[in-house]
């Protein structure tokens, strides 16, 4: 009884095999259905509809991107156990380790695909969301419902990879799976195709959201701020969403073609019949590289923030720090090829790629030594946040010197793809990437919750992070020197066994320090009233965000501030905040919420779950029905509400407290 | 009522329109009837036509000349051209190379192709 | 003295990391350090050179860390406090100027090293090259001696002082050829042919790696690579050319079929074109013949 | 141009929703630059299958070219009647815009129909592949930008040309110019080098 009309490919078969997985499918389900029943009894689903899921307001969209970021980053930092455990236990027993190779080769893909979209960009988005509009004295994004929609995107691929555990199992090809192992010809399974669709509805919603964000910096600022007035967080996030722009649709159709090539047959990355693997290997770098920065600009604009707000002096060289970005926007461009000097170009091609990855290194090296400068003759406070820009100085720097090690054509030959090169990576993206990530989770906490996080426990999580990146990854730098190839899951050599056990360790503390930010969160709701943050300025802040009342309203601002220079609210404090008049308040226009992000969202994921398993009626009633709401999204003309003055001027006193 | 401005804009995309269809109709005379010759020659020319077509389209159609001062949409088309032309180029020039070197690129394959059929293979 | 709390930690901990680093590291001899190849010795050498040029940058960025740290912390009342001070030419164009210089010694160092460290670029030495062919097959290496008339799996006996040119493809998903102790590595892929030229300088046994995942036993891909004296891998190379395993095309699908844990295999060469055969399994499906008027005049015989 | 016509083409010219989209189609550039590039490099990949010199007939591209250039300029009268509240002509010339459209992509379908059914499909080799995906994702635009010109069409003969229709006539028709520029680039480097090398 062939049912594959209805069912496509899907079957029993496709079931976890592997304890660890079977392990997750079973737990990820009755997660998910202890979330429903605790809905269900508390009567919440309306609430959750009107507030959430249909919500349009920057702020919300914020708090559900860093939801999703959060559990992401403890399945991620799971994965992460589970490897190093395997490895040391591979060197200890002498054996193969805890799992079978195929269950390690999707552990570290999964790893990698989590760790970069769902946990970086996540947390990205979920910051961007949340600090831009304020900071630029916006009421909210250019483009609302394609903020919303953007995320159900973002949300639908997450559920796509982890129900791969559930069914079907996730590619073992690496996080950007190279042909021809990734082709049909090597990986047949549904695995890959799970990569895939993960990727294309993920790169699809980011792409949305960088035009959003340019659009809103370039035409929502407040009256009176220009572009070199604008803080150097929001200057960060418009050159990363450029970058987002220009490389994001490469990414779409890099992954468009591996999926024609596996979907019909189609011969672009095949090794016979003309194709050629080496173009996906160029394509997806021409993605990748710029993707490497768009994490780690942001991160670059926080850190400007915090070291100005906390060492309580102006960002030292805000012109530099706006040409360094800037250049490292353009150079990002021309780099790509360092991350295949070992396929076979020729000395000039390799040595041209090294030297512009070199020149990329003098604009990053500029920008430490300004916050370095920032500090000095400053007043600093060693918040939580200030903690993570010292263990980020410290940490990154040592990235970027095996970066530009790594630059060297004539080195990467003995370096590339082993375990030098998997510390490098870790260095800059830990080092650089999630200590902005958790040091801004602390610095605008307030501003979105109204209560402050324990300063306390946030500085022993840093302190167990920074231990624990340590002792996972400087021995892995002596690793990859003594021969071990990155994504090993067995090795006979009894010489590298401590350093694998010291490797484990250290992800076993930074477990610890992940932990340590859970018991911190949960700590400070638990004691949110006497950490509340009255003043709505709890750092003695200098942008626009902390001149609102935290929790921040949903209109953010009453008024539009006028902004006169840089730093507006640190002179405004300075000369006395002039208090608003009733005459003051206008009526405002705010968009009003739509299910229509959630639904089309939806939709995809469903198109992309029928191409997984060949499901082609699923494929053509969900792309009929996008096209439907689509449209009916398009022609809607009843999308805003207006906010009458005296309501307004009600809610500003309540908010003002 | 026709308006003054009606027709002046209408004439704009008329004089487009005809400018472009010469541009395309040249480009097509030049491979059809081998002005240049096979090879080099006519795909620079060629491609040099579309490439001012493409402005010609771009100036009147989408009427980039009127843009106001900070003139974002004519400033992010010549970035992502210039990104477009990095990624294309940049492509050719890394493929081709890696190509070249394994001399066995789907072309000299052809040619390693032949010479073993001699050989009787 | 509750002040010095943090800063006793924070240098506890450094002390202590790098203790454990010492423990660890003392005594061993990582390849790509203790290389055993002129090639190799070059890329150390170069590996050296951009640790020394980039501590010029490392060591001020981490003593300003510390001393601005410590000095202008806020509870510190003798330090000066000055919120406006926010540019100046002079540092900017340190801090522009040094990297670049750094740099740009660095640029030069890469573009000579990239050519004559170049994989393609022949070794020239009093001895004539030895050449192999290598084919990354799924989960195994095989290597032909196509003078030597042998071929071997997962061993690569060498010559001492001998360049080797290899001839690197795969009949696997891309793979990549990498000894540490000789340098360079190389990606091994279908239907293409890639050049890498390394020369063994001491005798002994070394280690040779797949450094691109390639499937499921992708781990088991380590070979051991015997360097020898002249003599020593000449009547090595007899006796195996001696040996009643033979490899022709047919022998060869056996071992291409996936494999784990394969052991060594030694084996005559019979078919001396096999390696073209590898890489025409990859090609147009050759076998019917190309149209008669192909003109190939222009065409210059494929180089071995 | 007199300060009145720049100050309407100005004012509708800088709102986000033009500035938004003309972002989209600057990542639809990179997007086609991606497919461009496979392009050029998988054209030698013909697996002993046709070669691009074979099976391109650059008259039918040629007649292709010159009905996409002609919906792109009856596109930009529609665009102008509108603006001038001309409801008769702007549907007669949006009619004849997507007609044209429609015109045009029927030729492709047939193109596309008449090598698969001569055995060179896109899954036989690189340079297929290649081909089918470039020139097939400017179909997809083209298809996509029909249905939106016809649900236009019907918003505005139901709702007339008020704000909302303006505007978003404004971003059809700055995506149908859009397609008829990437076509230009298509026709030079897939069809016209194709017969030239």
């Amino acid at each position: 009884m062939d049912l594959s009309w209805l069912i496509g490919r899907l079957g029993l078969e496709h079931l976890p095999s592997e304890p660890a997985t079977i392990g997750a499918a079973i737990g990820m389900p009755l997660m998910a259905l202890a979330v429903v029943a605790g809905l269900t009894y508390f009567k919440k689903w309306t609430w959750l509809w009107k507030e959430w899921i249909t919500t349009v307001d920057a702020k919300k969209i914020g708090i559900m991107y860093g939801i999703v970021s959060v559990l992401m980053l403890i399945r991620g930092i799971g994965d992460a156990i589970m490897l190093r455990m395997h490895t040391a236990a591979a060197g200890i027993t002498g054996g193969d380790g805890l799992f079978q190779t195929d269950t390690f080769q999707q552990v570290f893909t999964a790893h990698g695909i989590i760790m970069i979209f769902f946990v970086a960009m996540g947390l990205m988005f979920a910051l961007i969301n949340i600090a831009l509009p304020l900071m630029i004295g916006a009421r909210d994004v250019a483009f609302p419902w394609l903020n919303s929609f953007s995320f159900w995107l973002f949300a639908v691929a997450m559920i796509l990879v982890n129900f791969s555990l559930v069914l079907g199992g996730f590619s073992n090809g690496g996080w950007l799976g190279y042909p021809p192992l990734t082709s049909l010809e090597y990986s047949p399974g549904p695995g890959v195709d799970y990569w895939l669709w993960t990727l294309q509805i993920a790169g699809i919603g980011t792409l949305l959201s960088g035009i959003n964000f340019i659009v809103t910096i370039i035409s929502h600022r407040a009256p009176g701020m220009t572009l070199m007035k604008m803080p150097v967080f929001a200057w960060s996030v418009l050159i990363t969403m450029v970058l987002v722009l220009l490389a994001f649709p490469i990414l779409t159709a890099t992954l468009s073609m591996m999926t024609l090539d596996r979907l019909f047959e189609m011969h672009f990355f095949t090794s016979e019949a003309g194709g050629n693997p080496m173009m996906y290997v160029n394509l997806i770098w021409a993605w990748g590289h710029p993707e490497v920065y768009i994490l780690v600009l942001p991160a670059f604009g926080i850190f400007s923030e915090i070291v100005s707000v906390m060492a309580r002096k102006a960002l030292f060289g805000y012109k530099t720090m706006v040409a360094a970005l800037t250049a490292i926007m353009f150079f990002s461009f021309l780099v790509w090829q360092h991350h295949f000097f070992t396929m076979g170009a020729g000395a000039n091609v390799n040595a041209f790629f090294g030297i512009m990855t070199m020149i990329i290194a003098i604009p990053t090296g500029v920008k430490i030594f300004n916050w370095l400068f920032t500090m000095y003759r400053g007043k600093i406070k060693f918040t939580t946040p200030m903690i993570w820009f010292l263990c980020f100085v410290a940490t990154f720097t040592i990235g970027g010197v095996t970066g530009v090690m790594m630059a060297v054509p004539a080195i990467d030959y003995q370096v590339h793809n082993t375990l030098f090169l998997v510390a490098h990576f870790h260095n800059t993206i830990i080092g650089g990437v999630v200590f902005a990530f958790l040091a801004a989770i602390t610095y605008w906490f307030p501003k979105i919750f109204g209560f402050r996080l324990h300063e306390g426990l946030g500085k022993i999580a840093a302190y167990f992070w920074q231990i624990g990146f340590l002792l996972a990854f400087m021995p892995l730098y002596a690793l990859g020197l003594m021969g071990a190839v990155r994504r090993l899951d067995n090795y006979d050599n009894p010489e590298w066994t401590p350093f694998f056990v010291v490797s484990g360790i250290g992800v076993l503390a930074i477990t610890l320090g992940a932990g340590m930010l859970v018991v911190q969160i949960a700590y400070s709701v638990y004691k949110r009233k006497t950490l509340r943050d009255k003043t709505g300025d709890p750092w003695d802040g200098r942008t626009l965000e902390w001149s609102t009342p935290s929790p921040a309203p949903f209109y953010n601002f009453a008024v539009i501030p006028k902004v006169t220079r840089r730093d507006e609210w640190w002179y405004q404090k300075l000369d006395g905040v002039k208090s608003l008049k009733r005459s003051d308040y206008k009526d405002i226009v705010l968009p009003k919420n739509s299910s229509l992000g959630f639904v089309i969202a939806v939709l995809v994921g469903l198109f992309g779950f029928g191409a997984i398993w060949h499901v082609w009626w699923l494929m053509i009633v969900s792309m009929v029905a996008i096209i439907y709401f689509a449209i009916r999204r398009g022609l809607d003309d009843d999308v805003e509400y207006t906010i009458p003055a005296v309501e307004l001027y009600r809610l500003d006193k309540e908010a003002r407290g | 009522m026709k308006h003054k401005e009606y027709t002046k804009i209408r004439d704009r995309y008329i004089y487009g329109f005809f400018v472009s269809v010469v541009l395309t109709g040249l480009a097509y005379w030049f491979v059809v009837s081998d002005v240049f010759g096979v090879g080099i020659a006519t795909a620079v020319a060629i491609l040099l036509l579309a490439l001012l077509q493409a402005v010609v389209q771009a100036w009147y159609f989408l009427h980039l000349d009127e843009e106001s001062k900070p003139r974002w949409k004519t400033q992010s088309f010549v970035f992502t051209f210039i990104m477009v032309l990095i990624i294309v180029v940049g492509s050719l020039w890394v493929v081709m190379n890696m190509n070249y070197n394994m001399n066995m690129g789907p072309s000299d394959m052809r040619q390693y192709m032949i010479e073993q059929n001699k050989k009787g293979f | 003295m509750k002040k010095l709390v943090w800063p006793i930690i924070i240098i506890g901990t450094a002390f202590g990391f790098l203790a454990i680093m010492w423990w660890l590291v003392a005594g061993t001899k990582p390849d790509v350090i203790y290389p055993s190849g002129q090639v190799g010795d070059h890329q150390q050498s170069l590996l050296m050179l951009t640790v020394l040029l980039s501590a010029a940058v490392v060591i001020p960025v981490f003593l300003m860390l510390g001393i601005f740290a410590w000095r202008y912390r806020d509870t510190n009342k003798k330090a000066k406090y000055k919120p406006e001070w926010q540019e100046n030419v002079l540092l900017e164009a340190i801090w522009w100027g040094i990297p670049v210089i750094i740099i740009t010694s660095l640029a030069i160092v890469t573009w000579f090293s990239s050519h004559s460290l170049d994989p393609h670029k022949a070794i020239v030495a009093d001895k004539p090259p030895l050449k192999v062919q290598v084919v990354a097959l799924q989960w195994k290496w095989l290597f032909i001696y196509p003078e030597e008339g042998i071929a071997t799996v997962n061993s690569l006996p060498l010559e001492v002082d001998r360049p080797v040119s290899f001839e690197v493809a795969a009949d696997a998903p891309m793979s990549a050829f990498w000894i540490p102790s000789l340098g360079s590595q190389i990606y091994a892929m279908n239907g293409m042919s890639t050049k890498l030229n390394l020369i063994p300088n001491k005798t002994g046994i070394f280690y040779g790696y797949n450094t691109n995942i390639n499937g499921e036993g992708y781990s088991d891909m380590k070979f051991p690579v015997e360097v020898m004296p002249g003599d020593a891998f000449k009547k090595l190379s007899k006796k195996i050319a001696s040996s009643s395993m033979t490899l022709d095309y047919n022998h060869y699908e056996e071992i291409a079929k996936p494999s784990r844990d394969e052991p060594v295999h030694q084996m005559s060469l019979s078919d001396k074109g096999l390696y073209d055969k590898i890489l025409m399994k990859y090609m147009d499906h050759g076998g019917h013949e190309a149209p008669a008027s192909e003109d190939n005049s222009n065409h210059e015989g494929m180089e071995h | 141009m007199t300060k009145s016509t720049a100050t309407l083409m100005q004012k509708e010219h800088s709102s986000p929703a033009q500035l938004g989209f003309w972002l989209y189609i600057m990542s639809d550039l990179m997007l086609f630059a991606a497919f461009f590039a496979t392009y050029m490099i998988l054209r030698p990949g013909a697996n002993d299958g046709p070669s691009s010199g074979d099976i391109f007939d650059v008259n039918f591209a040629l007649v292709e070219t010159l009905v996409l250039l002609a919906s792109s300029f009856t596109c930009g009268l529609a665009y102008l009647a509108a603006k001038y509240k001309q409801k008769v002509s702007f549907t007669r010339w949006l009619a004849a815009t997507l007609v044209l459209g429609l015109v045009f992509l029927g030729m492709e379908i047939y193109e596309f129909a008449e090598f698969i059914l001569a055995g060179h499909g896109p899954d036989h080799s690189a340079f297929l592949s290649g081909f089918f995906s470039l020139v097939g994702l400017h179909g997809l635009h083209i298809t996509a930008g029909i249905i939106w010109g016809v649900v236009l069409l019907g918003y505005i003969t139901k709702r007339g040309l008020n704000k909302n229709a303006l505007r978003r006539l404004g971003l059809f028709s700055v995506f149908w110019h859009f397609l008829d520029v990437v076509w230009i680039f298509i026709f030079t480097i897939v069809y016209l080098m194709g017969v030239v090398s």
